[in-house]
């Protein structure tokens, strides 16, 4: 054991590291704080609850891309998906007049997409980002068909209870992302899918070589992380109370950056969960901060990217020897 | 100092009959990043800076529902506003999070589209939206498509190319069908081409280059708006075709369309004004904060100097007007 | 069994049947298809003609999963592991146990059990991106063991091993033979060949020349079948040694950083200076401290009697210094582009002017090269991952060779070549350094270094302990001498 | 040797290689067949004149973008930098009252943010895809703080003719594009910096190792990909006369589509040129396609997806052994 190697185990702490992986939320706790003492109405158990619920559909689809991610994928069709669920969701509401089936079906479809995707990336052997975009343009059609280009009102009543009703003043959709992140890193962390997924998303020929059946691993990843966005579509439609097929643009990059931002490797075979919850809820912050300052908006999209690149660099300035 | 607040803010607490001092406005814009809602701002600012202790903030919208949903959220939840004006991305996912500003005695007005179900019912359809300062779209989309009814008399076939913001857009499709019923009707009439220009010059200069391609010989280009018909005649005019042989249309009434209105180069253009609906708006918000009589409906038709559909004759009769808006 | 890849026939009509229970030994010159046949058996490719009969029962479909479902398991020549997985991880992947898909906490003790079979030494916990290549192979052969296969195909395991862990594993070779179970092992190292092997399988050129048991065989026998030709197999001489007065070309002094303490080395114009040490003992690092690949923390690096301020691969390649490293595929080549450009991407600028490239200058100067080394195929415009390893080592040497380098530092520039390359690279390295280059050779066969050498280091955790003349010294020597300081037991020498 | 293996190197035709390489061109001639016949208004100069014209700023990001894929990295930023480079036009233009000032600040203005991403991609250590990701929101937000959020319109004259002129009845643009495809063409095949390019991208450490100068090649290729989304924009900006902060928006996602469907590898080291620009005019082909044919825009999205798919499944499948 060489002298470095014993010091550093010995201390038990090593700086660099812990600012590597835990960057995200240093800079997530310091925009807590600075945003906490710089205006009374941000820290209000309202206001954080309302900044946790509103974000929890991104957050939900961020929690699954993070397996897709170190899986060594890319899904650039959740945005699309969502748009298709939560049509879907509308559309079986109102046509079969029944709430808890069109919720349900949002799910359905989401994960039948991810399927599809799954499907379309191991059979023809393309790459997840190409497949994904190029699905996400037909999901996206596919949207706009189904409603006509029109919205979907849902009127009964029961329908918005998913998304606007809660258990106390915690909202179900705070709750199912709870359970959501907490399931998926158990899934990553402790069951042998989770292993097969780093070691697909580290080395797949490897993976291969240990009899791991890495098409079907890959396959699973994209399942999941439609059905998250079939999740997240449902909780928004029941939020908004109608279906419209633009409700996910632009949902799929946010995602990812939150992901990235992070610190899963978009190489694949490293990545936490907790972190990518951590990025989506710091490029909510910003947004939050924003508006509650009272901050003139033509600044936020660069305060964002200002933000993005700090804890970027932060972690990755902890890299260095 | 937070505790010693407390027994001010009770004090101050909106009273039944208003709220007497100074009013803090929440304007929830589509986009802060545009024109339109920039006029909205200014005319809300403007008319603010006459009561004097008015304050007006304003919000990006980002063009996305959800962002918006979120703000009137906040918004609601802060306390921190008396009142909120509203451009809505779109009418009826809004409308969900308005009971929530209700809840919190928060009066909303709403402007260039009402919010509900109904996109054509101007009357406040929801709990806590107070004032609806929009003009009926269908209608004014009607008015428009019959200038290119009287334009086509007489012509067979008469050919038209409709040039529309996005289908997937629950107003562009409103637009659309209400051009469609108009001009369905006429057998002379016959709509070549329709295409999508996503309030994007570039995107509706190459859409009209296309359409050219197929339709060599147009006759009208019904365009539902300016920016738009802009980047279009950038295509007409490269093909070498004279815009003002055409029965050419805007909307919006931005200060471009104006000009060319007033030119010749355009026939007519549907004109909206959003300065004087900021400022109605922000009347009709802080009479509701104050405690005063609010309008339900204010019709944005009547709020400016001309008439909704402009020509260049009407135009002559208004030699001041200048369009209320630029982008 | 046939295998055609493009226009190369990689196997052409082999025929091979394996006993249960046998070390079955492979050999071959670079590019005679061992890898690929070891491929075929692992399920990794299918044959294009031919069948295949395991244990008694022919098979029509044949995938690495069938493979593993049969108990066939393949150490790839190339590395394979997961990266950011830890040692223990990696070893048990595709074997963890569980209950409901959800991992039991039993991969410790697991673990423990294999490593009293292994001795490796490796901390179970480390993620193996942070081990040497040696260690890493270790790992890989822990998998396969972990495995409890009935077919083991080993290619080119002992290629970074040391002398020691080569019998340590010939050792877990025997036990697993007496359980039965069937070893094909792919190597270069005729002895091992003979001393470990039941039968023999020599190949050529994608056939199977003949089997025979390893009795019969002998090492000249086994090289002119693999060759087709007798090769004389003694180390060629030694180009006469520099004068002690002749300024060094190369000079490092009291240099440290992360994993080298206080080392000083000299190499003179001509002179072949060897690095002899155990795997992990920090050669390579030497080395990589030398060329400007890491931060030297204290010390002067001195090049051409000057000293070096920014030092770079950049700085050190203009100064005229080369190195093949170790790691050739994660290193030294770029796998996707051909042949012709990996050999000139160092020396771009004597084929352009103005930056506009000069490709018929190019293929000239690469061709020559290519058939003076032998790298078979010889075409340019292949890419380089689908050569043999041994052929693409070859292209490392024509690449830092063009250069014409007046200092050169080879890092176990024979690891994975065949007897045939290995005694031409020999009369390479005798040439260059005739021809006035200095020399700095790790390599993990002593016999290389201490043989052609004329001065040797001799290296452990990152320092030189001692310098002997390579004339006169035996390699037994230089292992006691390496052992002694040491004091620890050579089992668990290796990773902290 | 084999019968079929024999065969095969005597008619010296490499079917599948064939089809892998050319499957973006092939789609392409198909498209192109079935509009010519589907609608005489296809195949006439000016439609062919104004597909080329129309979509050369893309194909020009797209043409600067494959040196970037190549190399390693990804570039998310260039609608942004179009955006920036436009109104940075415009303004100047108006400003100074100069045309041509203002058309020659587009680039220079392109080139200087590409050097700041390159910048930041080399000096900061953050991998491409988050670093443009982030800077693309800054450089959007710059866009919209240089206008003000307005339009900046150029009334002069001369400003107008690079975007609508021509030589003949070529456009300027497609005298533009043509010369940049070339030049990148040559200096990715023919020159020591392309040869360069190729190595970082497919061994960077080797190319390191090899004396490359890693950083400053990476560098040069977000360098030449803010260059060419400034001349895109000098393009665009000339053509409409007006400079729009959100004129750039989505275009970077657009021209990485056409990249990758042009074969180009996203793990870099291999891909060409000419393929990026197929790619370009196979999306363009659908897009003009559907105006010229009065196709319900409805299915625009959805074909486009299934066109890319297809294009990509034929290169992939004929990969296969
Ligand atoms: N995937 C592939 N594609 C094309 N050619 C290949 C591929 N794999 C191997 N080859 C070719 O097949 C031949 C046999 O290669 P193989 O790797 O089996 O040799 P080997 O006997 O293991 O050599 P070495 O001792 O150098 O490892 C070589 O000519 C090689 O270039
Ligand atoms: N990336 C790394 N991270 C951590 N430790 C490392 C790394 N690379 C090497 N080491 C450690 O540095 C020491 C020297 O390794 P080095 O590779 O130089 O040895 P070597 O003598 O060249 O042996 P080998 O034959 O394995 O190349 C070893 O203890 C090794 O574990
Ligand atoms: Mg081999
Ligand atoms: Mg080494």
């Amino acid at each position: 054991m060489t002298a470095t190697a014993s010091a550093r185990a010995a201390s038990g702490v090593n700086v660099p590291a812990l600012i590597r992986h835990y960057a995200v939320l240093i800079m997530l706790v310091a925009l807590f704080a600075v945003l906490s003492v710089s205006t009374s109405s941000f820290l209000t158990l309202t206001n954080l609850l309302n900044i946790l619920n509103q974000n929890a559909p991104l957050a939900i689809i961020a929690v699954a891309g993070t397996l897709v991610v170190i899986c060594g994928g890319f899904d650039l069709s959740t945005g699309a998906i969502f748009s298709v669920a939560n049509v879907v969701a509308a559309w079986v509401a109102l046509h079969f007049n029944s709430p808890l089936l069109g919720l349900l079906a949002a799910p359905l479809a989401g994960a039948a997409l991810g399927l599809v995707n799954g499907a379309a990336i191991t059979r023809l052997r393309i790459h997840s980002f190409l497949a994904t975009l190029a699905s996400s343009l037909v999901y996206g059609g596919l949207a706009v068909l189904i409603t006509g280009g029109f919205l979907i009102s849902v009127p009964a009543g029961g329908f918005t209870a998913l998304g606007r009703g809660g258990i106390g003043p915690v909202y179900y959709a705070i709750v199912i992302l709870a359970i959501f992140a907490l399931l998926s890193g158990f899934l990553l962390n402790r069951t042998t899918f989770g292993r097969y997924v780093l070691s697909v998303g580290g080395n797949a020929e490897a993976a291969e070589l240990s009899g791991i059946r890495v098409n079907r691993i890959k396959l699973y990843t994209f399942l999941y992380s439609g059905l998250a966005a079939g999740i997240a579509a449902a909780i928004g439609v029941s939020r908004i109370g109608t279906g419209q097929p633009q409700a996910g643009d632009g949902m799929q990059l946010l995602a990812i950056a939150a992901v990235i931002l992070g610190g899963t490797s978009i190489y694949g075979g490293v990545g936490a969960i907790w972190r990518s919850v951590c990025g989506v809820y710091l490029l909510a912050l910003i947004d939050n901060g924003f508006d509650i300052l009272n901050a003139n908006p033509f600044f936020k999209d660069l305060t964002t990217g200002v933000v993005i690149l700090a804890a970027v660099a932060l972690s990755v300035a902890s890299k260095r020897r | 100092g937070c505790n010693s607040d407390v027994s001010q803010v009770y004090s101050s607490s909106t009273p039944q009959n208003g709220k007497t001092g100074p009013v803090r406005v929440a304007l929830l814009a589509s986009s802060s990043q545009n024109g339109f809602n920039k006029a909205v701002y200014d005319g809300a600012v403007a008319r603010a800076k006459e009561y004097g202790d008015v304050e007006v903030t304003v919000f990006d919208g980002k063009f996305d529902s959800q962002t918006q949903f979120n703000q009137v959220q906040n918004v609601a939840g802060q306390g921190t506003f008396d009142g909120i004006v509203l451009v809505p991305n779109d009418n009826v996912g809004i409308a969900a999070a308005i009971p929530a500003a209700a809840r919190a005695k928060i009066p909303v007005v709403t402007t260039l589209f009402p919010v509900g179900p109904q996109l054509t019912e101007l009357k406040p359809q929801v709990q806590g939206v107070v004032s609806t300062v929009a003009a009926d779209t269908e209608a004014n989309s009607k008015k428009l498509a019959e200038g290119v009814v009287g334009y086509c008399e007489g012509k067979n076939p008469c050919r038209v190319a409709i040039l529309i913001g996005q289908l997937q857009f629950p107003f562009d499709n409103l637009r659309n069908k209400a051009y469609r019923s108009v001009l369905d009707g006429h057998a002379n009439i016959k709509v070549v081409a329709t295409g999508q220009g996503n309030y994007d010059r570039d995107t509706s200069m190459k859409a009209m280059q296309n359409i050219l391609q197929a339709n060599p010989k147009l006759d009208v280009l019904l365009s539902n708006a300016d920016q738009q018909t802009i980047g279009a005649q950038v295509a007409l005019e490269s093909a070498g075709v004279d815009p003002s042989k055409m029965y050419i249309t805007g909307g919006g009434g931005n200060q471009e369309a104006i000009k060319q209105v007033r030119a010749g180069k355009w026939a007519a253009d549907q004109v909206d004004f959003p300065n004087s609906m900021g400022k109605a708006a922000l009347e009709q918000v802080v009479n509701a904060v104050r405690g005063k009589q609010v309008t339900p409906v204010v019709d944005a038709n009547t709020l400016g100097p001309v008439p909704v559909i402009v020509t260049k004759e009407i135009l002559g009769q208004h030699p001041d007007f200048a369009g209320e808006w630029a982008d | 069994m046939s295998v055609r890849f493009g226009s190369t026939q990689a196997l052409d009509s082999v025929s091979l049947s394996l006993v249960e229970g046998e070390v079955h030994g492979l050999v071959g010159e670079n590019g005679a298809g061992k890898s690929t046949l070891g491929k075929v058996i692992g399920g990794l490719y299918q044959p294009d003609s031919g069948e295949l009969e395991v244990f008694g029962r022919q098979v029509h479909r044949w995938d690495t999963r069938r493979a593993q479902e049969a108990g066939v398991v393949v150490i790839a020549q190339e590395l394979c592991l997961v990266p950011a997985l830890t040692v223990a991880e990696n070893v048990f992947l595709g074997r963890e146990s569980r209950t409901l898909g959800v991992l039991r906490g039993d991969l410790r003790g697991r673990y423990r059990d294999l490593e009293k079979i292994c001795g490796f030494g490796l901390p179970p916990d480390a993620p193996v991106h942070t081990l040497s290549i040696a260690d890493q192979q270790k790992v890989e052969i822990m998998r396969a063991l972990a495995r409890d296969a009935r077919i083991i195909v080993m290619d080119e395991p002992t290629s970074s091993l040391t002398a020691d862990e080569s019998d340590r594993l010939h050792e877990i070779m025997r036990r697993l033979r007496s359980r039965g179970t069937t070893v094909v092992y792919v190597t270069h190292f005729l002895d091992d060949v003979l001393g470990n092997c039941d039968r023999v399988t020599v190949m050529r050129d994608g056939r199977v020349i003949r089997t025979a048991p390893a009795a019969r065989e002998t090492k000249a026998s086994l090289v002119e079948a693999m060759l087709g030709e007798p090769v004389d197999m003694v180390l060629p001489e030694r180009p006469p040694a520099p004068s002690p007065g002749t300024a060094p070309v190369a000079e490092m002094r009291e240099v440290r950083s992360a994993s080298v303490r206080e080392v000083s080395l000299l190499v003179r114009p001509g002179e072949i200076v060897g690095l002899a040490g155990l795997v992990g003992s920090g050669r390579t690092e030497i080395a990589r401290a030398l060329f400007g690949c890491d931060r030297v923390e204290s010390g002067q690096v001195l090049f051409g009697g000057a000293v070096v301020t920014a030092a770079s691969p950049r700085a050190s390649i203009a100064r005229g210094m080369a190195m093949i490293p170790e790691d050739r595929r994660a290193q030294g080549l770029v796998l996707l582009r051909p042949v012709l450009e990996n050999v000139t991407l160092p020396h771009l600028r004597r084929f352009s002017r103005a930056g506009v490239l000069s490709r018929r200058a190019e293929r000239a100067a690469v061709r020559e090269l290519v058939e003076r080394l032998g790298v078979r195929p010889a075409a340019l415009d292949g890419d380089v991952s689908v050569y043999s390893g041994g052929n693409q080592q070859k292209v490392l040497f024509a690449k830092w060779l063009l250069g014409r380098p007046g200092f050169l530092i080879l890092d176990e520039p024979t690891r994975g070549v065949d007897v045939g390359a290995k005694s031409r690279i020999y009369q390479l390295i005798v040439e260059i350094a005739a021809a006035g280059t200095g020399v700095l050779l790790i390599s993990s066969e002593l016999e290389e270094v201490v043989g052609l050498s004329h001065r040797v280091h001799l290296v452990r955790d990152g320092s030189i302990i001692a310098e002997v003349p390579g004339p006169g010294t035996s390699v037994d020597e230089v292992l006691q001498r390496l052992f002694e300081v040491g004091a620890t037991s050579p089992g668990t020498e290796g990773r902290p």
